[in-house]
């Protein structure tokens, strides 16, 4: 179905993917637009996994696997990332990342 | 080619990257999140089309069902900070928006176009031992549905061959659970806490004359041994 | 093994054409459900109430639904000033979008089987996005009640998907499948009873999941987001008009996909007496009979339960949820796997077939064996539950409530 | 929790649980009320004014309004303070037919008060039109003998405006026969129902001291544990010859004012049995026949008097000058009353608790504004 | 557990509050059972009736079907007047007036046309609607049983300004009270008419006439006079119990004395003013709908000082007024004693 697809389209669709997460993760000044970007840069990778594996070794399991194993990483990020968000609003009343700058909390 | 495929993939890229691109520039924060969604079920949507099914529904389960949502909620409960106002941008975007084209134009794109046919023709020497595998299991005759890996083989693999990553990501998920409970969750003493009518009077009745702190509200007794 | 009809290129066209009317099909067949289940909840609840219920419009009543549906369709449609517009718009165009998924693999008797194979999966899925959707009703309008009623609506939502997941695990231990189909096929034997309702751990399953679907379906007692009494209508507060009859059609859509679920879940499907004896067609027909009596059934006990009981406070509704609900299932889930190892292992576990005989379905011996120990695993389970969570505030000392435990 | 700003809601004036305009300034603290101020007043009609320029027999319509759904207890409530100002003898028969009202005020105003905590805490109105069926049956009585359901104006001093004929007799006996299977069904709904323990029990508590302290009445003290009835207290009308039991309750939250309302109506019940059985012995006729209504001028002095209404301890206290009209008149509102314990009765609860609370004062702002 | 106080024992009991039970989901499960128990009843179509009933169907579909009303039930006072003659019974004594706890009774009383002096009879009676509170207490202090309270409850209306209803359309016949009280209007009946027969004397001319009479003896509209007594005749059976319902034929009688009454105000409305109060009749016809009631009355007090003659204006002479008035009561009040 998706074979008549160059794999390369579906790499650089993944790649764009990831330099918008980047680009979000790099100039965001809010600390859960950080974490966004870095989430879009996560999907990013988990297509790239996906494409591999549909294309290269269709039979196989490891592109599905790890696609799964990066989404649960990605989950327990995005709960240990807002947790540090929260506290850091906390104490600070800020979530913006340039002015979280000292190490005390 | 299978234009409508075609079609399919391209409105899927659209989707996705436009919905990308504003998640990393809309101005108000809640917006970046739903786009963000958007953004996740187009990523399902093409694990879809590349016939990872159970990931595709994985990924909406988790990403668009609870992680977009976690999102969210931590906005809300940090909102009067992130207002429409406030700027949401460094004062220096350009250059990140410099070394992210940088790395898309200068190193990803020239890389994959490079090793594109190679790699195509991998994918389609692997399709065509597929297709082979398949007439063959078929007695012959090419049948109409060419087998690829699916749920159970995933499961199989999972319980099997990755069983020890698989216990380490779980053993990984529960560590990160109980920290950002740890993190997020204020201790227990710290919290400022509304006593009702019995237990004002039956802390009074036991003698126990309950200290006050700066805004009238009643702090138990043992907050004030912790602090 | 996954399969994929591989399709010529002209078939595509044909392919579009079918899905178009198939969803035009499952959204108007949806919305006259909706229009029925409105009609049919309201005249069972009048009855309960001693009442007679609406029976102007057109016969008995039925056509009540109509008349509300065109009151709806012609109500000014509001904005509030400070809301987001485009966010107020589109929460219940997202809220419809995920019902309306749902409907799409939801096998209509034996008649319309459904060809997804993580059919399952793929409801509770697309049924999750209705969190997004709350939160954007809740956020978009402006209003602390409609926001209040967003938050409470997501955290029941995703609390109550976790038993609501789990509790399905054993029906897919049980039948090896993540498909509607293979599932509710896998239930027709014994003469069409062989419902998964009938062993101990697809009954604790059932009320498992009947309980969070509930509150998946926003349905008393668990009607938290929409509490009239206490946030006016919760995240609907700034809807009026079709944005609102929208929002409602969404609501009993999917709870009629529930009671769809359930019923292909656990009790069978389309299965029944007779329906493999009457042929293609007319046991079809009689299974797609069966499936929706079951299945009206099933929605006449969320009336019931409507008509009968108070709502949860929302704290005691995810007390209930967490220290109730999930360790039952989580210890069902166990007690699964004893019921299919003690019923199905033969070589893997030779200790069995010395004890009980070789498995097989007529091996009575194990399935007996089966029912006592996972009955007995499951009432431990639940009285261990009960006793842990029974802590009344007339339980505590007095220096526990003076500390605030109680709450 | 997770910490978060605290948050001012208005709940009401217009509100589908605040039983009539009633606003709540609460502030919460993410689902924990801190402090609760109810705002009231919008149903003001300067009711105890209109009695100082009303005559006498002109007021007892207005009694009418305060508290509509006990029209014929406020009805007695009045007469009786004229009646002891005007030192006017009620005729016995009189006195038994008040009783009988009062009671049948008292079933119909529990039936629907329960129905409506029931309906706040989100029971979908089976309860509640359970109990509203009773209470048509009983106000269809009241239209028979009074002329109206609920504005009933029954009560002259000295007597009652009309005799109850036989007819009306037997059907309060029909009326009766009923009753039994509407309580036993009732309890069997909803009184050992899970949600409605866990809602209820423990919630809004109101200690015995503070009950006191605020000195409220009606089932909302008698449900803190203290025995305390009008009706045993300071018997009027012919409550003494009546055989009944006070229920109390024991913790003094929304459960036991719960409890101890049902077993209200089962006492009022017995008395209702024992009333009809009494009454053909009594005499006199339905009204002294020597008092003038309408120009009625009673000597210089001033008189209180209260009787045990449904919501709790209802007294009208009028000073006469000799002339026509009161020189001051002012009316004890047990819903006024009980509300005040409102705000700290609910603090620390969450905010669903308010309105479950609120329910259980089963208040009238008929009543509390006047 | 009982207490002793000073004024006698007094019996408390604890009430139950489950708490060594276990609830395990019984209790929820017992309130299901009741549910459906009363579901089942409703759904078969058992209907609620009697008093004593708990189970079934309670609620009445209104339009169609009605309860029927207590006789002594209560909405809006009306005037009488005798079907015969056409004289009204109320004499204006001012006893509703001085009553009416919202005070929105207006009674205007007749004089004579020639003396001058007043009449047992009103000119112009009005009574505001929207601030009646039908407590009945005109109807209870009428020495003359003129004034009643109506059972006709369905009132609503957008046109405010006729809630000030005036004498013509709150004059009923004795007949139509009989229908809807038989009863209550026997025990009072001989009084009644005995009273009115001695106004009558005192009457000169047309005063006191019920004006719909009049018209119905002149033109075409006897159809009140037919209809009421069947009217009254079919009401009366139906009052066996408060509670009994009665179906489709009820309303159409209904709707018959409705259709009858209106007729008959029609017919009012349309009649030629042929006296001062006719005159004023006219007046509050014409200006039916989106009239205010101070108009209307200012322009029934000065057409009717200008009909009766040397009446002084309310306010300048008050105690000639006064006396005049006095002196009707005492003449009403020997006029009585003669019988």
């Amino acid at each position: 179905m998706v074979g008549t697809i160059p794999i390369a389209w579906v790499l650089t669709l993944a790649a764009g993917l990831f330099c918008i997460g980047l680009f979000g993760a790099l100039s965001r000044r809010n600390t859960v637009g950080i974490l966004m970007g870095i989430e879009l840069m996560l999907n990013s990778v988990n297509i790239n996994l996906v494409a591999f594996w549909r294309y290269l070794r269709p039979m196989g399991t490891a592109g599905l696997t790890f696609t799964v194993f990066t989404i649960a990483v990605a989950a327990a990020e995005v709960a240990v990332g807002l947790a540090m968000v929260i506290a850091i609003y906390r104490a600070r009343q800020t979530i913006n990342a340039d002015e979280a700058d000292t190490l005390k909390g | 080619m299978n234009y409508v495929v075609l079609t399919i993939f391209f409105l899927l890229s659209a989707l996705t990257l436009g919905s990308g691109i504003m998640v990393v520039t809309v101005k108000n924060i809640i917006h970046a999140a739903l786009w963000l969604i958007s953004t996740f079920v187009g990523v399902a949507a093409l694990y879809m089309l590349m016939e990872a099914e159970f990931l595709a529904i994985v990924q909406v389960l988790v990403y668009a069902g609870a992680v977009s949502i976690l999102v969210l909620f931590a906005i809300m409960l940090t909102r009067q900070i992130t207002g429409t106002g406030t700027r949401q941008l460094h004062s220096r975007w350009w250059v990140a928006m410099l070394t992210a084209a940088a790395l898309f134009g200068g190193v990803i794109v020239p890389t994959v176009w490079q090793q594109g046919s190679s790699w195509d023709k991998t994918a389609s020497d692997a399709q065509a031992i597929l297709v082979q595998q398949a007439t063959e299991a078929n007695g012959g005759t090419r049948p109409e549905i060419i087998p690829v890996a699916g749920t159970e083989e995933l499961g199989a693999a999972l319980m099997g061959e990755y069983l020890l990553p698989f216990e380490v990501v779980s053993l990984l998920l529960t560590a990160a659970l109980i920290g950002a409970i740890l993190i997020a969750f204020e201790e227990r003493t710290r919290r400022r806490r509304v006593l009702t009518l019995a237990e004002e009077l039956a802390l009074r009745k036991r003698g126990i004359v309950e200290p006050h702190d700066e805004e009238g509200a009643v702090v138990p007794v043992d907050a004030e041994q912790a602090v | 093994m996954t399969y994929w009809p591989v399709i010529a290129v002209d078939a595509w066209i044909g392919l579009v054409l079918v899905s178009i009317i198939k969803v035009t099909l499952i959204l108007v067949g949806g919305s006259l459900g909706m229009m029925f289940l409105t009609w049919y909840e309201r005249r069972a609840i009048a009855y309960m109430q001693d009442r007679r219920g609406p029976n102007r419009v057109g016969p008995q009543g039925l056509l009540q639904p109509v008349s509300e549906a065109i009151k709806t369709m012609t109500k000014e449609d509001i904005t509030p000033l400070d809301a987001d517009r485009v966010v107020h718009f589109l929460a219940p165009v997202v809220m419809l979008g995920a019902t309306v998924l749902a409907f799409a693999v939801i096998p209509w008797g034996n008649l319309f089987p459904s060809s997804l194979r993580v059919g399952v999966l793929f409801i509770f899925a697309v049924t999750g996005l209705h969190t997004v959707g709350m939160l954007m009703a809740g956020w978009g309008s402006n209003n602390k009640f409609a926001l209040l009623g967003g938050m409470r609506g997501v955290a029941q939502m995703v609390s109550y998907e976790i038993p609501l997941l789990m509790a399905l695990l054993p029906i897919i231990l049980l039948s090896g499948s993540l498909s509607l189909t293979d599932i509710v096929t896998r239930q027709g034997d014994w003469y069409g009873f062989g419902w998964y309702v009938f062993s101990p751990v697809g009954l604790t399953a059932f009320i498992t999941f009947f309980i969070a679907a509930l509150a998946e379906g926003e349905r008393t007692p668990f009607d938290i987001p929409e509490a009239d009494s206490e946030i006016v209508a919760g995240y609907l507060t700034e809807y009026g008009g079709m944005k609102f009859a929208v929002f409602y059609l969404s609501n009993y859509m999917t709870n009629l996909a529930l009671c769809f679920i359930m019923a292909s879940l656990f009790l069978g499907g389309g299965n029944g007496p007779g329906v493999t004896a009457l042929g293609t067609v007319l046991g079809g027909l009689l299974s797609l009979v069966y499936f929706f009596i079951k299945a009206l059934a099933l929605f006449f006990l969320m009336v019931l339960i409507r008509g009968t009981v108070p709502r949860l406070r929302v704290d005691q509704l995810m007390g209930f949820a967490w220290k109730f609900l999930l360790p039952i299932v989580l210890v069902n889930v166990f007690s699964t796997a004893i019921w299919v190892a003690i019923t199905r292992w033969g070589p893997q576990a030779q200790i069995f077939t010395d004890w009980f005989g070789e498995p097989a379905s007529d091996n009575y011996l194990r399935y007996g064996v089966a029912i006592v120990v996972t009955l007995i695993i499951n009432l431990l389970a639940v009285y261990a539950v009960m006793r842990i969570n029974r802590r009344q505030p007339s339980d505590l000392t007095e220096e526990e409530i003076a500390l605030g435990l109680a709450g | 929790m997770l910490k978060t700003e605290e948050l001012q809601v208005n709940i009401g004036p217009q509100h589908p649980s605040t039983h009539g305009v009633f606003r709540m300034l609460v502030t919460v603290d993410g689902e924990t009320l801190v402090d609760l101020k109810p705002v009231f007043g919008y149903l003001h009609r300067n009711h105890e004014q209109l009695g100082e320029v009303n005559s006498y027999l002109q007021n007892m319509p207005f009694t009418d309004r305060l508290d509509y759904f006990n029209s014929m207890v406020n009805n007695h409530a009045y007469a009786r303070a004229v009646e002891q100002l005007a030192g006017i003898e009620v005729p016995e028969r009189a006195q038994y037919i008040r009783v009988i009202m009062d009671e049948l005020s008292r079933i119909l105003n529990h039936a629907s008060a329960l129905g409506f905590l029931l309906g706040d805490m989100g029971a979908w109105q089976t309860s509640l039109l359970w109990g509203l069926r009773e209470r048509e049956k009983i106000l269809d009585l009241f239209e028979y003998v009074s002329g109206a359901r609920m504005m009933c104006n029954y009560s002259r001093f000295g007597g009652v405006a009309r005799d109850i004929d036989d007819y009306f007799i037997s059907e309060v006996k029909k009326l009766m026969q009923g009753l039994p299977r509407y309580f036993d069904e009732f309890e069997r709904l909803l009184v050992e129902n899970e949600i409605l323990l866990v809602r209820a029990k423990g919630v809004g508590v109101l200690p015995k001291e503070l009950a006191l302290s605020y000195s409220v009445t009606g089932p909302l003290l008698r449900g803190s544990g203290v025995p305390y009835d009008v009706r045993k207290a300071e018997p009027y009308a012919v409550y003494d010859r009546f055989d009944f039991d006070i229920p109390v309750g024991t913790v003094g939250d929304v459960y036991d004012r719960f409890l101890v309302r049902v077993e209200e109506m089962r006492q009022s019940y017995r008395i209702l049995e024992q009333a009809l059985q009494q009454m053909p012995e009594a005499e006199g006729g339905h009204i002294n026949p020597k008092v003038k209504q309408q120009s009625l001028k009673p000597p210089v002095g001033e008189s209180y008097a209260r009787v045990e209404s449904p919501k709790g301890e209802l007294g009208f206290y009028l000073v006469s000058d000799g002339s026509g009209s009161a020189y001051r008149y002012k009316v004890r509102a047990p819903s006024f009353i009980n509300l005040s314990a409102l705000a700290d009765m609910c603090k620390g609860y969450k905010i669903a608790d308010v309105v479950v609370i609120l329910g259980s004062i089963d208040i009238v702002m008929g009543e509390v504004d006047r | 557990m009982t207490l002793s106080t000073r004024k006698g024992t007094v019996n408390i009991v604890e009430v139950n509050r489950h708490d060594n039970n276990i609830h395990a989901g019984q209790g929820t499960l017992k309130g299901l059972d009741i549910v459906f128990r009363k579901f089942r009843k409703a759904l078969f179509g058992k209907a609620n009736t009697e008093r004593d009933d708990t189970e079934g169907q309670f609620n009445v579909q209104y339009p169609e079907e009605r309860l029927v009303l207590a006789e002594a039930y209560r909405n809006m006072p009306i005037l009488l007047y005798d079907d015969a003659t056409g004289q009204e019974l109320c004499t204006s004594c001012f006893q509703c007036e001085r009553v009416c706890p919202p005070q929105v009774i207006h009674i205007t009383q007749a004089k004579h046309p020639e003396t001058g002096k007043p009449v047992p009879a009103a000119a112009e009676f009005v009574l505001e609607y929207d601030t009646c509170m039908s407590c009945g207490y005109c109807a209870e202090v009428c020495p003359f049983d003129a004034i009643k309270m109506d059972h006709d409850f369905e009132l609503s209306t957008a046109d405010h300004p006729a809630l000030d209803v005036h004498y013509t359309h709150l004059l009923r016949p004795v007949s139509y009270y009989e229908a809807i009280a038989p009863t209550m209007w026997a025990e009072v009946r001989d009084a009644a008419l005995k009273k009115l027969q001695n106004n009558i004397k005192r009457r000169p001319g047309n005063i006191g006439v019920d004006h719909g009479q009049k018209i119905a003896g002149k033109s075409s509209a006897a159809a009140p006079k037919a209809a009421t007594p069947a009217a009254g005749a079919a009401g009366r059976k139906q009052y066996t119990g408060p509670i009994a319902k009665v179906g489709t034929s009820m309303s159409e009688d209904k709707l018959a004395r409705l259709m009858a009454i209106r007729e008959a105000n029609t017919g009012k409305r349309g009649g030629p003013p042929e006296s001062g109060a006719h005159a004023i009749e006219a007046d509050v016809a014409t200006n039916a709908a989106g009239q205010v009631a101070p108009s209307d009355q200012a322009t029934s007090g000065s057409a009717a000082s200008k009909a009766t003659g040397p009446v002084a204006a309310p306010g300048k002479n008050m105690s000639e007024d006064k006396l005049a008035r006095l002196m009707a009561i005492r003449e009403a009040n020997k006029a009585k004693q003669g019988e």
